[in-house]
Order: structure tokens, then C-alpha cells, then sequence
């Protein structure tokens, strides 16, 4: 594979020994250390050897990414370690395998080391009986609403009674109740009857989006998960405290008796909130998106997403989404409106079409944008979009691929250069032709100035220097976007586009991570993805014929654009790879 | 009503904190010394303690609730606390308690503490007071009675003006 | 893998059918007699005669209520997710939608359908409802001028359903929570 | 015969004796404080030097003091695993969190005799290179609280504490901190964590054993009044002398809180293993035996947490005969030696040295539904086991004692605190909270058995269902 495409960057970390242990009777080879939830690197704990030799242990308030407490004691495993004899030395058996020597106690596999030669047993009767009792502790007390708790289907107690529970309850006694339907914030309701007191969301808050709002009140059996009277949990990553709540004790409002979990189907994808680029997963049905939730990528987000970002989806399925395709107002089929405007193009002189991409678009996209940009001789940009960014995951750049347009050509390092040229070609009537993808330029205009962005910020409008008046002098206004706006408007030609839930493709986030995101529903109407009509129309105008496939498209734009040279659409992978930029 | 720090208050909490190298580790004393001075612990309070402490509101609030001698509510004038624990039951602390229940007019089968409509007793049936050689025990305020029979029980409660 | 069937080999008489033909004809004649001179009759002169449904018998799913009469379905979606010709849709309520009509129980469902043409009277909805807030009676006959009207809301399957005590174990929590308010915690 | 043997409280019970330094002075006091300092760095024969700090810790560990607190665990050992390389400060706390039901002799030493602690922890510091001790103290001892710090600040006028204390060139500084009532912050890593200003969550070990990573992630020894006061006995009379007392493996003196149905309740210091529990009970020195006309029903020989012991059991306990072999001796279980090692043998523990006696008039249920109440109120609640079974098992006991019982509640109160012990929690709280409910049904299972059935009767008369009843603390 070629150079410029590095996969991660490799510094050269001492090697970390490597230690044999015993799983339930296999051998396997693990290292000493590895990282833990800071990425610091600690001694590895059963609970990770046993992850890596694929051997299921139960556990509640472990959570790969958080600080170790150790109080659900769901993951109490059993173990031996190398007996010593009297010269402190492991004894060996006539067969050369270490004696070992029992532990009388059992160990929670999620705060115990690992150490050479050291045993574990995870399908004893002793362990067995012990997940029994710990799932019948926890149920007790527990309100056992499943129809109505929007956790059931990805529940943990669900789960683990079915594989490690017991059938019956033996608990005859009245249960503690606790209070309900608490509104700790904006976007959080807790059910302090479901918690099963993990302490993971208050170690995420703590530790994680450093705001220590929540905490444990009363005390034993009556302990319950709050925040302080009046103090609103509110922070902008609350909503990660849903996901990493194993039961349903937190819940997110806006999922709150939405839809059950077992109907989603799970789409990976890409948040395009900011050029942070959150892997998520969209659940939807039936070509509805009902949330976003973090995906797994150590690379990018690990496995948080702020809230804005998870919340920002409702314009996916807004009404005023452009379903048809027009021609001077005319409604028009894609083949006709396509041809007109390809030979439009191919008769344009050099110079006279200027192009304003989007650095929301896909990779792929703004690579066919590009070709046709080098076979019209055409001026091109994008707009830059800039918010507020905090020490976590939101950045400043709300753009979700600023880097994509700047590798394929469509802009230059500093964003929004040459607005002002291509104002003052339309001005003097030098330009004649303008291809706008997902900008309202009539509204926002295209000045330099940087665009705060609308969608996530506030509405924040720039000076105008591209007035409907100006639009209005160009001979042919070719507009391609999402839902209708001011430019639509002017438009002669409209394109109704797809959002990134409904078509593939790929985004650069601003650390040059590369990630595919797939389809998760239909677009509505005539509208159809970008990339598919782009195809079309540089076929028609340079003669190209490139693939009909997003696959093929990625792999020749891989070959061709010098940053992502050895890439495969293939080769990226769920979590992507970075590339420099 | 806002709280409001006496500078008293604020001198103590401060050589508070001094004995500590971290300011959180106070907070337990600080409650203390709050209590004190008002009788019982308000969120006004709990929150300029955590200012003081420089800690949010939730992490002293957390031990508040824990712990059963910090109150969160007005106690009476006099806090009766008689010992449950099995050496005093043994030698009849629940006799006791249903004693001062009577005699205050308090019902001895609810739990938790109970203020007198007066609001000059709070009698609370307490987990060991550590005193089981001269059970039954019990303390009013920071004085501890050992071996309380009924007659002391009553005369405990005249002597409380 | 073919399985060969031996198929019995038919003697003389079994092959000439008549005598089962004859022995059909008896049954047939002595309904008949039965019918003419004894006034015994084996049909019934539907619609104006109606069969007395067995217990047991699966007809249509209605939706029904406790001895409240609040609504018992809270809208978990299972007797959806398990209906085999996919009759049931539900819309749930939502964070803001409706609130269940009794204490307790938080959700309740939006709207409720079933499409009465899509029903094979399986009876999973009615094994699977953790509620036990839907149970197949005894209708079979469902008739309507249009397919739309054979697409009973949740209104009409409440209506239809009628009650059917029961545990009432929201209720029964509510009540169990509230001798507890003394010692609730403070929030 | 058995003899009350005063080391710890010899001048406390004396006419007179006040708790103000002028007296602790007059009867020897900070005496062993200047000894402690006067100890010379010396050279052993292999040629190593030994410090002063060294040889003191080389005292205690030769004397072979075990934890006064409940464990048992050797001190000398305890202050070995100290880290004393990390280059971080260490604390020493003093563990006066006494809440063990029926355990009432730090009070004692607290109250009467506060300097001797003082000194024996300010030794105990010097030992260790310690300059920053605290003392725990329950919230429910306010008295003590005042007496200690009066008592330091008098030590602290004395120059016994502070900067360059006697001119050593050490300094030490003591804090009192207060509890707020909560038995948990009885447990070293419990105390710590609320010492800390946070709630006592008990910390997991590993990797947060306190000689580490304690007080501050720094390392912290966490000892007994008791011990620590054991310490300057230690150190005055040398680690070897010290070691005569008591019988051996079980050294020193010990007080022991005798409570419940005897005629003479209180405390006492006797030599560990020198008196046996009949000797406890019915000696005139002693509790003087049980109320006129009762009979001994059952005795919880270490706190409420040891596993009780019926009156009549007998035990095997291991011996040395004449020829020095062992062999196994039946013992009643009144004959028992009170130590570490002999009650352990009868599958109980020494705990805290508190004796509670229950003479027959006690109802047995009663008995074990109080302590349940206790340990349901003092779970902390941080492991599942613990926190769901402890409040379980009251609710079931309080069913059985408010007419509610079923027969099978014995069997099913033992399946539950089944689930809770043996390593099963962080802390050792879920032994405790189980130990009395697993003994006392299996020594008193008819009782309980009985009572449930009575239950049972009765409602059949009725013909109603067992109710749910409220269980709720304070």
C-alpha cells in the first residue's frame, strides 16, 4: 500500500510483556498491561483476558471507558494462582504445569490483575451460584415494568436473567419504592426503581464530561441516583448517561415512549453535527429515524456523542423537504432536467460557471464536483460554518467533511477565498452559470465572513453580498439541496438532494479520519442522492464514465486524489482510517 | 431565607479546613459545625459549604443523606436519641422508647425521628450508642444518661426547660 | 432425499368406491328422515340462527379493560413485533402524547389498529401481552362495505373488548408505594 | 483463677484519676514518648544499620500485638506492608469508630484516659515517619470528641505535639474527626473514604489496600484505640516483655465489653486467653454470673457480628499435650479460653472482645430480627448482595416477629444470607450482616421453625394471607 495513507500513526511503544493465563481450562496469551478507561496502560484485569479469549463474563457497573468500582459484583469469578512453596517459588507438578492453588474466595473479575500462570474459572457451580444470587438481589426491589420501560430489548437485567438468572423469585416481601418519572433535566427522566446503583452515569459525568452533578443519596437499600435539588442535570453530554445505564433507570426524553428497541434497525453512520464526525448508529424503522446513539471508535469519539449532535436528526424528516425535481419551476424527471443542463454546460465557455459546494457533502460527491469543475475550467468553494468547541467532542468547525472539500480541490486551506471573486464574476456578467450543493446562499450570502452555523448555534445571518438581486442576473441558477429555501427559490434548476441517512458515502472528520456511513431510509420523493446524479451529469459533460457504484466511486477517487491513494471503500473499515491532511 | 455564615461560623470552618490537606475531606466536619450553630442543615447551607469547599452542591448532599445524625430538617430543642441495638433492647430500651412516645405524645411504632408539636422534643430510636454495659442508654442533645429507667426517663424530660 | 410412500394396495371392492359412495348417501338419508318427520335439523338457518361459540374458541382480538375500566394495554408493542401477518400496528404516546388513564402506569397507547382482514386468529397477541390487556373472543363474523372499515381503531377494539378483571398490578404497586411515603426518599 | 489485669486501664479506674494531662503526667505519662526518642541508631551483626523508627516498628512486631479493632490482624505486620518508598506522605489513623454492637472499651479509654492514646499514637507516628495523624471518632460520642481535643491541645501546649516535638526533630500533628453515625466508616477503607469528605463506599483491595493507596492515595495505616494504645505498653515495656502476657499467638491484655443478661455488665481487662468465657460470665470479678433463676440461652462472644454460641454446644479444640503433641479436646463452649485463635476454632471470632449474654427469657427471633434491623440500617449499599440482602433478611424477620411467618422462613432466611457472604462484597460487612442470621438458624432453627408454623396456624384460622409488612429505618 502507498504512503500517504497511514493507518494509525506508529510510534514505537516499548513492547509490553506478555503473560500466559488459563481460561476455564484454555491457555491464551495476553499482555501485562494494557490501557484502561483513561488510556493509561495498568495491569490487565481478568475481566479483559477473559474479553480477549472470548469468554463471556456478566458484569453491570464495569464499563470499558470508566474508572473501576466494583460494586454490582456480577463478574465474581473464581481463581487459582501458581501455589508457592516454602522457597517462595511456584511448585511444579510431576508434568511440568504449575500446582495451583485455589483461592477459597472469589474475585470480581473487573478490579483483580492478571498474573502469570493464574487460572480462571467462569463456569463453576460456585460462580454460577453466585450470578444467581446477584441477579435475584437485584430483582427484588426491582419494579419489573418491562412493557413499559423503553430499555427492555437492550436491557442488561433482561439479558442476564435469561442467561444467568434464576426462573422464580422466592421474594415475598413488600418492595422498596422509590420515586418516579424524575425529570433531572433537559433531556434525562429517571426511574430510581429501575437503577440498579452501577454508579456508571455518575462516573461519566464525573469523570468523563467533568460536571459532577450527579450522586448517590440516602443510604443501603434506599440509595438513590440524584442530582441536587434544583440543580438540573444539563450538561451537554447527559445523554450518554442513557446509553451507559444497563437498565432502564435513565432515559432519554426524546426517545421517551417513542418506539421499543427491538423494532430499530441499526445503521452505522456518521454524526454530521460537526467536523468531529461521532460514529453513531441510527435506529430506525420503516424510514423513520427515531435516535442516534454513539458507536464504538477509539479513534474518534470512543463511545460518546454530545447531545446536540445526538438530537440534531428531526431535520431528516421535515415536511418542507424537496421531493421534486424542477426545472424554471417546472416540476421535471430527472433524464430531461439532467440533459438540459448538460448541454448547457458543455456549451458553456471556459470561466463562465463558478461552483459553490457544500463541506457537508461526501467525499465521493465533491470529487465528481471536481471533475466537472476541471472540464468547465469553473471558479470554485465552499462555506465555512464555525460554532463553539469544547475539551471533548464538539468542534469549532461545523462542517462534518471540511477536509473532504479541501482534498478533492473544491476549496482552499482557508475556506471561502474565492466568494468574493465569484461575487464580482457575477457582478460584471463574466460568470454566467452557478451550481450551488446545499448552500442558501441567497439568505447567508457567500461572503467570507464565516457562517455561524444555523442549524446547531442559533440563527446567525452574515451580511448579504449575494442579494436575489445579483442571483437573479445569472443565466442559469442551478441549485441542488435538502429541504426549500430562498435560493430554490431563484433557482432554474433544482435537484433535490438526499441527507446522509439516505445514500453512502464518506466523510474526512477534521483530524482526517476517513469514515463510511451507510443508508439507513429512502429519501422522499424524486429525491436522490448527490452522488448518483452527479455521476450522471459529469458523464454527460466530460465523457467520463466512473462507476455506478459507491464502492467503485470511493476506490477510483482513491486513485485518483493523492491523500486517500490506498484507500479501499472496503479497506476503511467500520471506524475508518486516517489519512493526512 | 438565604443562609447566612456567622463569622464565628466562617473562622471555625475555616481552621476546619486547615487541618486537612485537601479542602473536601472538612466537609464532614463543616456539617458538623453547621449543625451546631443551627440545629439542622439547610440546601442553602449544603451549598455554601460546597462553595467553601469548592465542590458542587450534589458531593456534600451525598453525604448528608447518608449519614442519620446530619439533619435536613428543624429538630426540637432537646434531641432525644435512645439506643435500639440488641444489648440495650435486651435490657429494655424499647420499653424506654415507647415511654417517651407516651409521655410526649409521639407514636412509638413510626419510624425515624419525631418532633413534638411544640417542637421542643425530637426523640429518635438510634442504631448502638456505643455504652452496652449500662444498657438501656440514650443522650439529649451531647449528654449522654446511662441505665435509664422510667424514673430517669421522666426526670430527664422535667429537667429539660 | 425422497421418501417412497407405499400406498395400500386396493382390493376389488375398495376399488369400485360404491360402497363408501352408498354409506355417505345413508348418512345423508338419515338426516334427511330426521329432518322431514322428526324435526330434528343438523343446519341452522344463519344469519337469523346463530351458532353457540364454544369456550375456547379464537375469534377476534379486542382490546379490554380492568374493573376500573381503564385501559389495560401500555403500549409495549409486543403482540406488534409477534403478530405473524403483521395486523397490529401501534403508535405509541410518545413523551408528550397521552398519559395512561390510570395511576401508575405510565404509557398507554396513541392508537391502536388491527386490520380484521390480515387476523388469522392465531392468538399470539393474547399469549404474549404481559398485560393481558388483548384476548381473542368469540366474533368470527366481521363484515363491512369497505376495507378501511375492517381496520378496527383503538376506540372500537375498547368498545368491543369490554372488561376483564384482573391483577391490577400498577394499582396494586401504587398502593404498596404509598404506605411507604413516610419513608420515601426526599428528593 | 482468673484475674482482671489492668495495662491499659490501670490508673483509669483509679479514685481520682482525671483525663487532664497534669494527672497523666503525674502517673508516668510521655514517659515512653522520650524512651521512643531516646531509641539510638544501631548496627546489627550483619553489619546493617537499624534506625530508631526501625527498631520501635521491630518492638511491636515482637510483641506480637494483634489488632484490637475486630480482625485481629497483626499490627507488627500491618505497619510492615507500609509503602514507605513511594516518596508520598503517611498517615496514621486512629480507628474510634467504635460501633460494634456490644463493644463499649474505646469509649473507656476515650473518656478517661484520653493522653494515653495521644501517646501512644504520637509513638506510633514516630514510628512510621508519620507527621499528619487523625483520629475517627463516632458522631455519636460528642463528650469523647471534646475530651480528645481538649487533651491534644494540652499536649500540643506540652510540646508533645507539633513542630520539633521534645526537640527530636520530629513533628506531628493529631486532628479529631468526627463520624456522623454510620457503623460502615468502622471499616478501614470506609473511614478513609469519609475521612476524605465523600460517602464511606468501602474501596475495592486491589488495588486500594490502604498501605498503598490510602488517605489520599497515599499510604495509611488505619489501627484501633486499643492497639495504638497497646503501642506505648509496647514501647515502655519492650516488645518481648509484652509478649509474656496472654497466652501465645494471642499476646498482650484485652478489654472486653460483657453486656446483656448478667448481673455485673461492664468492662474488663484481662489477660487474652486467660480467663474463659465461664469465667466472663458467672466469676464474681467478672459479669457474676446470670439474673436469679435463668438459665444461659445463647452468647455472642465478639460483637454482634461473630456467629453466636448455644449454651450446651461443644466443641473440639486443638491442644498441646503433656507430650507437646496436638490432639483435640472436647471443650463445652463455656470453657472456652477467650483469645483470637480458640473462638476462631469454634467457627466464631474474638471480634471486638463484646460479650453479649442472653439468658432463656430472651426470644431468640426477637433477638436476631433486632440485629437484622441494625445491619439493614448500616448497609451501605454500595455491593448488590449486601445492600439488597440485609434489608431482605429484615423484612423477613420482621415478618416472623410481627405474626407474619411462614414455617419455611428458617430455610428461606438462610438461602438469602447465603448469598452475601464469602467474598461476595467489597468490604467484610456482608459477613457480618450474615454471620448472625447463618448461626442463629442453624443453632436455633427449631425456634424459628416454630414460630413460623404458629404463624401459619393462626392464620389458617383466619384464613388469610400473609401481609406484606413495612420495614423502614430511622
Amino acid at each position: 500500500m502507498s504512503t500517504a495513507a497511514t493507518t494509525e500513526t506508529k510510534t514505537a511503544a516499548p513492547a509490553i510483556e506478555k503473560i500466559k493465563v488459563k481460561i476455564d481450562g484454555r491457555e491464551i496469551e495476553v499482555p501485562r498491561l494494557t490501557a484502561d478507561w483513561s488510556g493509561k496502560l495498568t495491569p490487565m484485569t481478568m475481566i479483559q483476558a477473559c474479553e480477549l479469549a472470548k469468554t463471556d463474563v456478566p458484569h453491570y457497573c464495569w464499563h470499558p471507558k470508566l474508572p473501576v468500582v466494583g460494586n454490582c459484583r456480577m463478574c465474581l469469578v473464581e481463581f487459582g494462582t501458581p501455589a508457592l512453596g516454602p522457597d517462595r517459588k511456584p511448585v511444579i507438578n510431576p508434568d511440568g504445569t504449575f500446582k495451583i492453588a485455589k483461592s477459597p474466595r472469589p474475585a470480581i473479575a473487573c478490579a483483580t490483575p492478571i498474573s502469570p500462570g493464574m487460572e480462571i474459572y467462569t463456569k463453576t457451580p460456585a460462580v454460577k451460584q453466585m450470578r444467581e444470587g446477584v441477579l435475584e438481589s437485584l430483582l427484588i426491589n426491582h419494579p419489573l415494568d418491562c412493557p413499559i420501560c423503553d430499555q427492555a430489548g437492550e436491557c442488561k437485567l433482561q439479558e442476564y436473567s435469561v442467561d444467568y438468572g434464576q426462573s422464580a423469585s422466592r421474594f415475598v416481601e413488600a418492595k422498596v419504592h422509590k420515586p418516579k418519572a424524575v425529570d433531572l433535566g433537559p433531556r434525562i427522566m429517571l426511574d430510581a426503581e429501575r437503577c440498579i446503583l452501577c454508579t456508571r452515569c455518575i462516573r461519566f459525568t464525573r469523570d468523563i464530561a467533568k460536571d459532577d452533578a450527579l450522586g448517590i443519596i440516602n443510604r443501603g437499600s434506599y440509595n438513590t441516583i440524584a442530582t441536587f435539588p434544583g440543580m438540573p442535570f444539563d450538561n451537554n453530554y447527559t445523554l450518554n448517561t442513557v446509553d451507559v445505564c444497563p437498565v432502564g433507570a435513565l432515559t432519554s426524553k426524546d426517545f421517551r415512549f417513542q418506539m421499543r428497541a427491538w423494532f430499530l434497525k441499526e445503521t452505522k453512520s456518521v454524526c454530521t453535527s460537526c467536523a468531529t464526525g461521532c460514529s453513531v448508529l441510527f435506529g430506525s424503522r420503516e424510514e423513520k429515524i427515531y435516535r442516534y446513539t454513539p458507536r464504538d471508535n477509539d479513534a474518534v469519539n470512543a463511545s460518546w456523542m454530545c447531545d446536540a449532535g445526538r438530537l440534531n436528526y428531526k431535520w431528516i424528516a421535515r415536511a418542507d423537504r424537496l421531493k421534486d425535481v424542477l426545472v424554471r419551476g417546472q416540476k421535471s424527471t430527472w433524464t430531461a432536467a439532467l440533459n438540459e443542463l448538460s448541454d448547457k454546460l458543455k456549451k458553456a465557455p471556459v470561466g463562465s460557471v463558478a461552483i459553490i459546494a457544500s463541506a457537508r457533502q461526501t467525499n465521493e460527491e465533491l470529487w465528481l464536483i471536481s471533475k466537472l469543475k476541471a472540464k468547465l475550467g469553473a471558479i470554485s468553494d465552499s462555506i465555512a460554518r464555525v460554532g463553539d468547541a469544547d475539551k471533548l467532542l464538539v468542534s469549532a468547525d461545523k462542517n462534518s467533511n471540511t477536509n473532504g472539500a479541501r482534498l478533492t480541490g473544491i476549496c482552499f486551506t482557508e475556506m471561502g477565498v474565492n466568494l468574493q471573486p465569484i461575487t464580482d464574476g457575477i457582478e460584471s456578467g463574466k460568470i454566467k452559470t452557478l451550481i450551488v450543493f446545499g448552500e442558501n446562499i441567497a439568505k447567508h450570502g457567500v461572503n467570507k465572513e464565516k457562517l455561524r452555523d444555523s442549524e446547531t448555534v442559533g440563527e446567525v445571518v452574515t451580511e448579504h453580498s449575494l442579494t436575489p438581486e445579483l442571483l437573479a442576473k445569472l443565466e442559469t441558477l442551478v441549485v441542488s439541496d435538502i429541504h426549500a429555501n430562498e435560493t430554490t427559490k431563484l433557482a432554474h434548476f433544482v435537484l433535490p438532494g438526499a441527507t446522509h441517512a439516505e445514500k453512502r458515502g464518506s466523510f474526512t472528520n477534521g483530524k482526517g479520519r476517513v469514515q463510511k456511513f451507510m443508508k439507513a431510509v429512502e429519501a422522499p420523493g424524486d429525491a436522490r442522492a448527490e452522488w448518483e446524479f452527479l455521476h450522471d451529469l459529469v458523464h454527460n459533460v466530460t465523457g467520463q464514465n466512473g462507476f455506478v457504484t459507491i464502492e467503485g466511486l470511493f476506490n477510483q477517487m482513491a486513485k485518483e486524489v493523492p491523500a486517500f491513494s490506498g484507500l479501499t471503500w472496503q479497506a476503511i473499515g467500520d471506524t475508518g482510517v486516517t489519512v493526512q491532511i | 431565607m438565604s443562609f447566612q455564615a456567622t463569622p464565628e461560623l466562617e473562622a471555625e470552618v475555616n481552621e476546619l479546613i486547615s487541618h486537612y490537606p485537601v479542602k473536601r475531606a472538612a466537609s464532614l466536619m463543616v456539617l458538623h459545625a453547621i449543625q451546631e450553630k443551627f440545629g439542622w442543615i439547610s440546601s442553602d447551607a449544603v451549598q455554601w459549604t460546597a462553595k467553601k469547599l469548592e465542590l458542587q452542591p450534589i458531593n456534600v448532599f451525598e453525604i448528608l443523606t447518608f449519614y442519620p445524625m446530619l439533619r435536613q430538617e428543624p429538630q426540637g430543642k432537646y434531641a432525644i436519641k435512645v439506643c435500639r441495638t440488641l444489648s440495650c433492647a435486651l435490657g429494655g430500651a424499647y420499653e424506654l422508647h415507647h415511654h417517651f412516645c407516651e409521655k410526649l405524645g409521639l407514636d412509638a411504632h413510626k419510624h425515624g425521628p419525631q418532633t413534638t408539636k411544640d417542637g421542643k422534643f425530637t426523640v429518635e430510636f438510634v442504631e448502638c450508642l456505643a455504652s452496652c454495659g449500662t444498657a438501656p442508654v440514650m443522650m439529649v442533645g451531647e449528654k449522654f444518661y446511662e441505665g435509664v429507667s422510667h424514673k430517669k426517663a421522666d426526670e430527664i424530660v422535667a429537667g429539660c426547660k | 432425499m425422497a421418501i417412497i410412500v407405499n400406498r395400500k394396495k386396493l382390493n376389488f371392492w375398495e376399488r369400485l368406491y360404491l360402497p363408501v359412495v352408498i354409506g355417505g348417501l345413508k348418512v345423508t338419508g338419515r338426516h334427511l328422515f330426521r329432518t322431514l318427520f322428526c324435526g330434528k335439523a343438523v343446519t341452522m338457518e344463519y344469519p337469523e340462527q346463530k351458532w353457540t361459540v364454544p369456550t375456547g374458541y379464537r375469534g377476534a382480538p379486542y382490546l379490554v379493560k380492568d374493573q376500573d375500566g381503564d385501559t389495560k394495554c401500555v403500549s409495549c408493542q409486543l403482540c406488534e413485533f409477534v403478530c405473524p401477518p403483521k395486523a397490529i400496528r401501534i403508535t405509541p404516546p410518545g413523551d408528550s402524547g397521552q398519559p395512561a388513564d390510570r395511576a401508575n402506569a405510565e404509557k398507554m397507547p396513541l392508537e391502536f389498529e388491527i386490520n380484521m382482514l390480515r387476523c388469522i386468529y392465531c392468538g399470539f397477541c393474547q399469549e404474549v401481552c404481559p398485560e393481558e390487556a388483548i384476548f381473542l373472543q368469540k366474533d368470527y363474523s366481521l363484515t363491512a362495505t369497505s376495507r378501511a372499515e375492517l381496520i378496527y381503531n383503538k376506540e372500537k377494539l375498547l368498545s368491543l373488548g369490554g372488561i376483564a378483571p384482573g391483577i391490577q398490578k400498577w394499582k396494586h404497586k401504587l398502593e404498596e408505594a404509598k404506605a411507604q411515603e413516610n419513608f420515601s426518599v426526599k428528593l | 483463677m482468673a484475674q482482671e489485669y489492668k495495662l491499659i486501664l490501670k490508673h483509669a479506674d483509679e479514685a481520682g484519676y482525671t483525663p487532664d494531662i497534669e494527672c497523666y503526667l503525674r502517673h508516668g505519662g510521655y514517659d515512653t514518648l522520650k524512651k521512643a526518642f531516646a531509641f539510638q541508631t544501631k548496627t546489627l551483626a550483619e553489619g546493617k544499620t537499624q534506625t530508631p523508627q526501625e527498631q520501635l516498628r521491630q518492638e511491636v512486631m515482637t510483641s506480637g500485638l494483634r489488632g484490637r479493632g475486630g480482625a485481629g490482624f497483626s499490627c507488627g505486620l500491618k505497619w510492615s506492608f507500609v509503602d514507605r518508598k513511594s516518596g508520598k506522605p503517611i498517615y496514621l489513623i486512629c480507628n474510634a469508630d467504635e460501633s460494634e454492637p456490644g463493644t463499649f472499651k474505646d469509649r473507656q479509654i476515650i473518656h478517661k484516659d484520653p493522653h494515653q492514646l495521644i501517646e501512644g499514637m504520637i509513638i506510633s507516628c514516630f514510628a512510621n515517619d508519620v507527621k499528619l495523624a487523625y483520629i475517627y471518632i463516632r458522631g455519636e460520642m460528642p463528650e469523647g470528641a471534646k475530651i480528645l481535643n481538649a487533651a491534644l491541645k494540652e499536649a500540643r501546649a506540652k510540646g508533645f505535639l507539633g513542630k520539633n516535638i521534645l526537640g527530636s526533630g520530629f513533628d506531628c500533628e493529631i486532628h479529631v474527626h468526627r463520624g456522623a453515625g454510620a457503623y460502615i466508616c468502622g471499616e478501614e477503607t470506609g473511614l478513609i473514604e469519609s475521612l476524605e469528605g465523600k460517602r464511606p463506599y468501602p474501596r475495592i483491595k486491589p488495588p486500594y489496600f490502604p498501605a498503598v493507596l490510602g488517605l489520599w492515595m497515599c499510604p495509611t495505616i488505619v489501627n484501633n484505640v486499643e492497639t495504638l494504645c497497646n503501642v506505648k505498653h509496647i514501647v515502655a515495656m519492650g516488645g518481648a516483655e509484652f509478649a509474656k502476657l496472654g497466652t501465645p499467638n494471642n499476646t498482650g491484655t484485652r478489654i472486653v465489653s460483657l453486656s446483656g443478661h448478667v448481673k455485673k455488665p461492664g468492662y474488663y481487662e484481662i489477660e487474652v486467653g486467660k480467663a474463659t468465657l465461664r469465667e466472663l460470665i458467672e466469676d464474681s470479678k467478672f459479669g457474676g454470673g446470670l439474673r436469679d433463676g435463668r438459665k444461659l440461652k445463647a452468647i455472642i462472644p465478639g460483637g454482634s457480628s461473630s456467629k453466636v454460641l448455644k449454651a450446651g454446644e461443644k466443641f473440639k479444640l486443638k491442644k498441646k499435650d503433656a507430650e507437646g503433641k496436638d490432639i483435640l479436646v472436647e471443650t463445652d463452649m463455656l470453657d472456652l479460653p477467650y483469645d483470637f485463635d480458640s473462638l476462631a476454632q469454634a467457627g466464631t471470632m474474638s471480634g471486638s472482645s463484646a460479650i453479649i449474654v442472653m439468658d432463656d427469657s430472651v426470644d431468640i427471633v426477637g433477638a436476631l430480627a433486632n440485629l437484622s434491623e441494625f445491619y439493614a440500617h448500616e448497609s451501605c449499599g454500595q455491593c448488590t448482595p449486601c445492600r439488597e440482602g440485609s434489608l431482605w433478611m429484615n423484612k423477613t424477620l420482621h415478618r416472623l416477629t410481627h405474626g407474619e411467618g411462614r414455617a419455611q422462613d428458617a430455610d428461606y432466611l438462610v438461602k438469602i444470607a447465603d448469598n452475601i457472604p464469602g467474598g461476595r462484597t467489597i468490604c467484610a460487612f456482608g459477613e457480618a450482616c450474615s454471620w448472625p442470621v447463618q448461626s442463629f438458624l442453624a443453632k436455633f432453627k427449631d425456634d424459628f421453625v416454630a414460630k413460623g408454623k404458629a404463624d401459619e396456624e393462626r392464620r389458617a384460622k383466619e384464613t388469610s394471607e400473609p401481609k406484606k409488612l413495612e420495614v423502614a429505618h430511622h
